[in-house]
């Protein structure tokens, strides 16, 4: 079961660093299988220490296992130390399984790029730092990871350097990102002066001794790294920028796998943010928001990535909502369903925009259907489990979070109204784009592209269809692990990660709650879609002119000029005017300063430099004199 | 034998040091102001003999000896100068010597 | 008796001195002025006479009074009507200032003798008469302080490669001699 | 061992200056040089007890009547600022000898005895000899920028003399000062001191030294217009000999100053690394941008001193360490895209990735750990440094933590201006990717901050004996 782990972790390191250190001397296509069986060898991994939990009893399914000591200094001190335990393992499938799908997929897409090479190198280096992050055995190599996978995701988004845009997304995304990293850095060192340990359980029996306000500040720090990394309000404006990645990244990176590492923080970190309730609403707050918030600019984005993109903004602000609310398991179960449907639809379009010559515009496509009957299917498949249509996975997953919601209180309920008001959104966004890109009329560019391409090429090779498939049918069956009301599988694996704590999920609807919840919740999904046939599909309602809303909806809500105000342009502003007012003058100009003064100074004493012999040897005498008196004086 | 004790020597000391000193700054002949300097150094000897008297030992002469070989040296490289600038057909005059002058 | 004829001795040594030494810096002519040094440090080896520096007041006599002043003479014969008389120029503050810091300097060093030194300088060490010899001298140049010896060699030596040096005739001014000779 | 250590660069480089050997046959003789030191180096750590204080001692008497000797020896952390010099030294010479500068035997003398004098000042345990070998490194130093330096040599030259030297005066003060009063100038034997003033001489040689804002005025000529490798040195090695200074004569002989200052030395400190991460940010080439990230590095250094905590303490040699290394990377990489390029202005530059991907990945490894990528020992060393300064207060770790994003911002925007994006107008077509010869120069400093990343406790736990404090280990 250790071995599992490890194989899991260093699999996919092994695989770039041979990548990247073998170089020209393997062909593109070797890298590329290289790098796939590193991530297919990392699920095996994973499948054995699951396995190996498995046949454990529920109380001995926690193994930690340190290689060495990674930092220390005085009574510090960190292993490099992998945690298995369900959570971890859950994610450890996860990541390995749908990245090993999602890499296998990239070898068609990215066939004859020039440098394929390092785009595999790069692939394998997120699946190790993505499995670096779960796995890790104490907050330090999970910040560690979270950090490297920053990195993964800046080297990706800006893959195609040669392209502004990629280059500042990747840039943007990684200063963001790092926002986050010092935060939960921040929050660390509270951690480190108050209980002296990053390691997991020490530091959760610790944070009970510490006042409130210093846990707060701890669960803010995390709070604020987990925002960042998941991209929710008012960290988000990265991601959708992110999309200028390939596809098949944005399908692991920003769907998947990284941006849903913020909910895996909090549930992990769930201790500490159950001393701090108060930043646990916050949290589950924010992810309210950012569902709304992301689900109405959805509705008028054109790019087919930028929709699915702030769709995961909103999915991920349901987890948010469900962890925040102490719904650990529903959060997770999210987020496994999630990453099936929403890793389905990335490809799909990845298909398309494949098949398209990579564009991305949704006004230039329509009536694909004809074209891609099969990824028609998947799309609408994963479609369907994103608005949350039974019995498709996002149903269970999505339902079973609003439930908890609607069970915990009045602040709970607030939620749980925006939760229902962000499924109708869902609907309507994701039918939106469904409708715009598979039906009606070829546009002009597809039915190009069609004759152009001939049919030989149909919808793609295999190693990208194949994946495509076996998500789609991952998310059909994805949520039927837990059936609220019915069975529970999911929920009681995860519960000895607190083991000896309280339950996991602190809240538990009640059936009647279940039952309401998944009527309204799947109504208004259905409605979403009815309202997206009768503007998108068959057109006999007209979209609302409203221009402000419109405007405010494209330049999504004005967060990124803001930021620009506020952060960009100050430090653009301060350098400049360190350099000019400060370095310049006086740094600088103390120099010359200096040397002016030396040269006038030098000028002045020259005069005294009469040049006749005497004047030398009367200094002298007048010296010795001088001298004599002091010396006597002193004496 | 007993003469003046060390203090005249002293004095006789300091008055030579001093008519060597104005003779130095006066003079306005390069070789005038090499012998003042003589003058200067022997009356420093003239002082260092007189204390190792006082004090029985033997330092102070030593000392006087070097000085004098010191002296003898300085003769020869200021002659040595003087005989140059004259063959360089300049003024034997320290008030026109002035490069220096800064 | 002896204390007097001592006296007598000390007294017009030191005068023939001072006498001396302020006629080296107002004679006009600098071969008068040689001489006077001369007379000066032949009074001055008296005076190391009477402070029992016998060995040091003979060198004085034959190194000094002898071959450096005899070399001195030469230099003079051979420039010295080309040498200045006069004081030197300047603006006047600087010669004024020559004068008062000598006087500066000789009154320093009396009121220290007076008020610092006086009675210690009184009791001088009884010495034997071997004090001053050649051979105590030697010995200690050859034994205690041979480093001293040896770089008093050097010095010059060095002094004597300098004059050599300073002395020689450089090529170019042979030309610029035979140039004018010419011309 | 230790003599061994200080003279046999030493040395080397009057061989190298005494005979008459080419250029070529100077370079090769300093290159082995170079590895016979990193060899009898990796020996002193493999023989070396890391939870005893002082050891590998030389000592003799030298002026005795004065208390003056030559002592020298390591501490823990003296040893690693030891090997971060004889490792940067070899990557130099054999970057100069790739570069063939012009009068090799002077050249590569220079850089010999620079790196002997450097392995002197970590060494020396007695003030006086600190002070001689503080001054012998700095006079190579000198040389290699005024003759070998760029357009404007001399004026970087001149403002570096002009820094340098009122640093040392005061030091030098200070010492007097310090080692009379103290009636022995041996740092092991005596003890410590409340005097203010000679705190502060030794304070002003050292902040000049690191540099800590405001005393930076010679960084950006000096480490713009010398050579590359001179660079590498003068921002990786030589800049630590102010860490030693901090830790082995400011912070162990005069605690109570220390105290009294601590608000105000942090305070510059961070200062010095906001302020530097901001010029950085906006800085016009590869070279300034390297050179005020140092300076920001340093004052985060400085800031884990004086945080006057195991953790900041630890971390500050471990950052020290990672720094040298990335900044001697940094420095050469500079000089081998200016040899293919002519500049390092990033206005002209750019594109670089295409085409040439041992380079790129080369340069971004490096930038990746410059700007202290979770993982990466650079951020190791911060991340000690950051929780040690927290409890001095805990602004300054939220400063420093705000420097992380700083740092990200400038080291992004150095590798987007250096590789992405299109070719710049100076980047010809055909300039090529780095040859074998170069990757050889670069990759052992590479491999030696990956080697420190997976395992950065190696330093950071054998810095300093586990017990106490540093007097204690005395």
């Amino acid at each position: 079961m250790i071995a599992g782990a490890w194989l899991c972790l260093l699999a996919p390191l092994g695989g770039a660093l041979a990548i990247t250190l073998l170089g020209e001397s393997i062909s593109r296509r070797t890298a590329a299988w290289l790098s796939t069986l590193s991530v297919f060898t990392a699920f095996a991994g994973a499948v054995a220490s699951f396995a190996g939990l498995l046949g454990r009893g529920h109380e001995e399914r926690e193994q930690v296992t340190t290689a060495w000591t990674w930092l220390a200094a005085g009574d510090f001190d960190v292993g490099l130390s992998l945690l298995v335990d369900p959570l971890s393992v859950t994610m450890m499938l996860i990541v390995s399984g749908v990245g090993g799908l999602i890499v296998l997929y990239s070898i068609g897409y990215m066939d004859g790029d020039r440098e394929e090479r390092r785009y595999f190198a790069y692939m394998s280096l997120f699946v190790f730092s993505m499995l670096l992050l779960v796995q890790g055995g104490n907050f330090l190599l999970l910040l560690v990871g979270w950090g490297l996978v920053g990195l993964a995701s800046y080297l990706l988004i800006g893959f195609w350097h040669e392209r502004p845009q990629a280059v500042a997304a990747a840039k943007k995304a990684f200063v963001m990102n790092a926002f986050g990293d010092a935060t939960m850095a921040l929050a660390f060192f509270v951690l480190i002066s108050q209980t002296g340990t990053l390691d997991f359980e020490q530091a959760f029996e610790g944070a009970g001794g510490m006042s409130q306000t210093l846990v707060n500040l701890v669960a803010l720090g995390l709070l604020g790294g987990a925002v960042a990394k998941s991209a929710q309000i008012p960290l988000q404006t990265w991601l959708p920028d992110a999309m200028e990645g390939p596809t098949p990244v944005s399908a692991l990176i920003h769907a998947a796998t990284m941006v849903t590492a913020g909910v895996y923080l909090i549930v992990r970190a769930h201790p500490i943010f159950e001393l701090a309730p108060s930043i646990a609403d916050l949290a589950a707050g924010l992810g309210a928001i950012t569902l709304l918030v992301a689900g109405l600019v959805a509705l008028v984005q054109t790019d087919i990535k930028r929709v699915i993109a702030y769709s995961t903004m909103s999915q991920i602000g349901y987890m948010f909502l469900g962890a925040g609310l102490g719904a650990y398991g529903n959060g997770m179960f999210h987020l496994l369903t999630h990453a099936f449907f929403k890793a389905l639809l990335f490809l799909a379009a990845g298909l398309v925009i494949h098949h398209l010559a990579n564009e991305q515009d949704i006004r230039k496509m329509g009536g694909l259907r004809r074209a891609m009957p099969r990824t028609y299917v998947a799309f609408l498949i994963g479609s369907l489990a994103l608005v949350g249509i039974p019995p498709l996975s996002g149903f269970f997953s999505k339902d079973s979070i609003l439930a908890s919601a609607l069970a915990s209180g009045g602040y709970g309920q607030l939620l749980f109204a925006a939760g229902l008001a962000g499924a109708l959104l869902t609907g309507i966004y994701t039918f939106r784009l469904l409708f715009l890109v598979f039906l009606g009329e070829p546009s002009p560019l597809v039915r190009e592209r069609d004759h152009g391409h001939g049919h030989g090429h149909g919808e793609g090779p295999w190693t990208m269809t194949m994946p495509v498939a076996a998500l789609t049918v991952l998310a059909v069956v994805g949520g039927w692990i837990q059936i609220a009301g019915i069975w529970h599988p999911f929920g009681e694996w995860l519960d000895p990660i607190a083991v000896g704590r309280e339950h996991l999920a602190l809240v538990e609807p009640s059936v009647t709650q279940d039952y309401v919840t998944s009527v309204l919740a799947v109504g208004l999904g259905v409605a979403g879609i009815a309202v997206a046939w009768m503007l998108y599909g068959s057109r006999k309602w007209t979209v609302p002119r409203l221009a402000a809303t419109q405007r405010t909806l494209e330049h999504k809500f004005w967060f990124d000029e803001l930021y620009d105000l506020v952060f960009f342009k100050p430090a653009v502003l301060v350098s400049g005017l360190f350099r000019r007012g400060v370095e310049e003058p006086l740094i600088g100009g103390s120099i010359a300063g200096v040397t002016f003064g030396a040269r006038e100074a030098g000028g002045a004493l020259g005069e005294a430099q009469t040049g006749y012999l005497r004047t030398y040897a009367l200094a002298i005498a007048g010296a010795v004199a001088v001298l004599v008196v002091v010396f006597i004086t002193v004496q | 034998m007993h003469g003046p004790d060390i203090s005249w020597y002293l004095v006789v000391s300091a008055i030579l040091f001093s008519i060597g000193t104005a003779g130095v700054l006066l003079r306005r002949s390069p070789l005038i102001v090499l012998l003042s300097l003589e003058i200067m150094l022997n009356s420093a000897n003239l002082a260092l003999i007189a204390f190792a008297r006082l004090h029985g030992g033997h330092d102070g002469q030593i000392f006087a000896l070097a000085v004098m070989a010191v002296a003898a040296s300085e003769v020869v490289v200021g002659l040595g100068l003087i005989v140059a600038i004259a063959r360089k057909r300049l003024d034997l005059d320290v008030d026109r010597l002035r490069v220096l002058r800064g | 008796m002896g204390n007097v004829l001592v006296w007598a001795i000390w007294i017009l040594a030191a005068g023939g001195c001072l006498v001396s030494g302020l006629a080296v810096i107002t004679f006009t002519n600098p071969f008068y002025s040689a001489l006077a040094l001369i007379g000066n440090l032949g009074s001055l080896a008296v005076l190391f006479l009477l402070a029992s520096a016998e060995f040091l007041a003979a060198a004085q006599v034959l190194v000094y009074a002898g071959a450096v002043m005899v070399m001195f003479l030469f230099v003079i014969a051979y420039l010295g009507d080309r040498s200045p008389g006069s004081l030197a120029g300047g603006p006047s503050w600087i010669s004024l200032a020559a004068i008062v810091a000598a006087a500066a300097l000789l009154i320093e060093v009396v009121v220290v003798i007076g008020l610092k030194a006086g009675d210690g300088l009184a009791d001088e060490a009884t010495v034997e008469r071997a004090f001053g010899s050649p051979e105590e001298i030697g010995r200690l140049f050859l034994t205690d302080h041979l480093l001293a010896f040896e770089i008093t060699s050097i010095v010059l030596l060095i002094a004597a490669v300098g004059g050599v040096v300073l002395g020689t005739r450089s090529r170019a001014e042979d030309e610029e001699e035979l140039a004018r000779a010419r011309a | 061992m230790t003599t061994t250590l200080i003279v046999l660069p030493l040395a080397a480089a009057l061989v190298v200056w005494l005979l008459p050997v080419s250029g070529r046959a100077a370079g090769a003789l300093a290159l082995l040089t170079a590895f016979v030191e990193v060899a009898l180096w990796g020996l002193a750590v493999a023989g070396f007890d890391f939870d005893q204080g002082l050891q590998l001692q030389n000592r003799q008497s030298w002026f005795s009547d004065l208390g003056v000797s030559y002592h020298v020896g390591f501490f823990g952390y003296s040893l690693w600022l030891a090997g971060l010099t004889v490792v940067v030294s070899a990557a130099a010479i054999g970057y100069a000898l790739w570069a063939n500068r012009e009068r090799g035997r002077a050249y590569h003398g220079l850089l010999l005895f620079l790196m002997g004098s450097i392995v002197g000042v970590f060494t020396a345990q007695d003030l006086l000899l600190f002070y001689v070998f503080f001054e012998a490194m700095l006079i190579p130093i000198y040389v290699l920028i005024g003759v070998w330096g760029g357009p404007r040599r001399v004026r970087a030259t001149v403002t570096f003399v002009i820094y340098t030297m009122a640093g040392s005066l005061l030091m030098l003060a200070a010492i007097v000062v310090f080692g009379l009063s103290q009636g022995t100038f041996s740092l092991v034997d005596s003890g410590t001191s409340a005097n203010e003033w000679v705190f502060l001489g030794f304070l002003a040689a050292f902040a000049i030294k690191a540099p800590i804002f405001p005393f930076h005025g010679w960084l950006v000529d000096a480490y713009r217009e010398s050579p590359p490798e001179v660079a590498a040195i003068l921002s990786g090695v030589v800049s630590k000999a102010a860490v030693y200074g901090l830790v082995r004569i400011v912070l162990a002989k005069f605690p109570e100053p220390v105290d009294d200052f601590q608000f105000a030395i942090l305070a510059f400190a961070a200062i010095g690394l906001l302020y530097g991460s901001l010029l950085a940010f906006r800085a016009p080439d590869l070279r300034s941008v390297t050179a005020y990230s140092s300076m920001a590095q340093m004052g985060l250094i400085v800031l884990g001193l004086f945080s006057l905590t195991d953790l900041g303490r630890n971390g500050a040699i471990l950052q020290s360490v990672a720094h040298g290394l990335v900044s001697a990377t940094l420095f050469l990489l500079a000089g081998m895209v200016e040899t293919r390029a002519g500049t390092s202005a990033f206005s002209v530059l750019g594109g670089m990735a295409r085409g040439r991907p041992v380079l790129s990945t080369v340069l971004m490894t490096t930038g990746i750990i410059a700007l202290a990528v979770p993982g990466s020992v650079a951020f190791a060393g911060e991340f000690l440094i950051l929780a040690g300064v927290y409890d001095a207060g805990w602004g300054w770790a939220a400063v420093g933590a705000g420097a992380i994003v700083l740092a990200a911002m400038y080291m992004l925007r150095l590798i987007s201006a250096v590789l992405h994006l299109a070719r710049g107008e100076d980047v010809r077509e055909e300039a090529t990717d780095l040859r074998p010869l170069e990757l050889a120069l670069v990759v052992p400093l590479l491999a030696a901050l990956l080697f420190l990343s997976a395992w950065p406790a190696s330093i950071s736990e054998r810095s300093f004996p586990k017990i106490d404090t540093i007097e204690a280990a005395e």
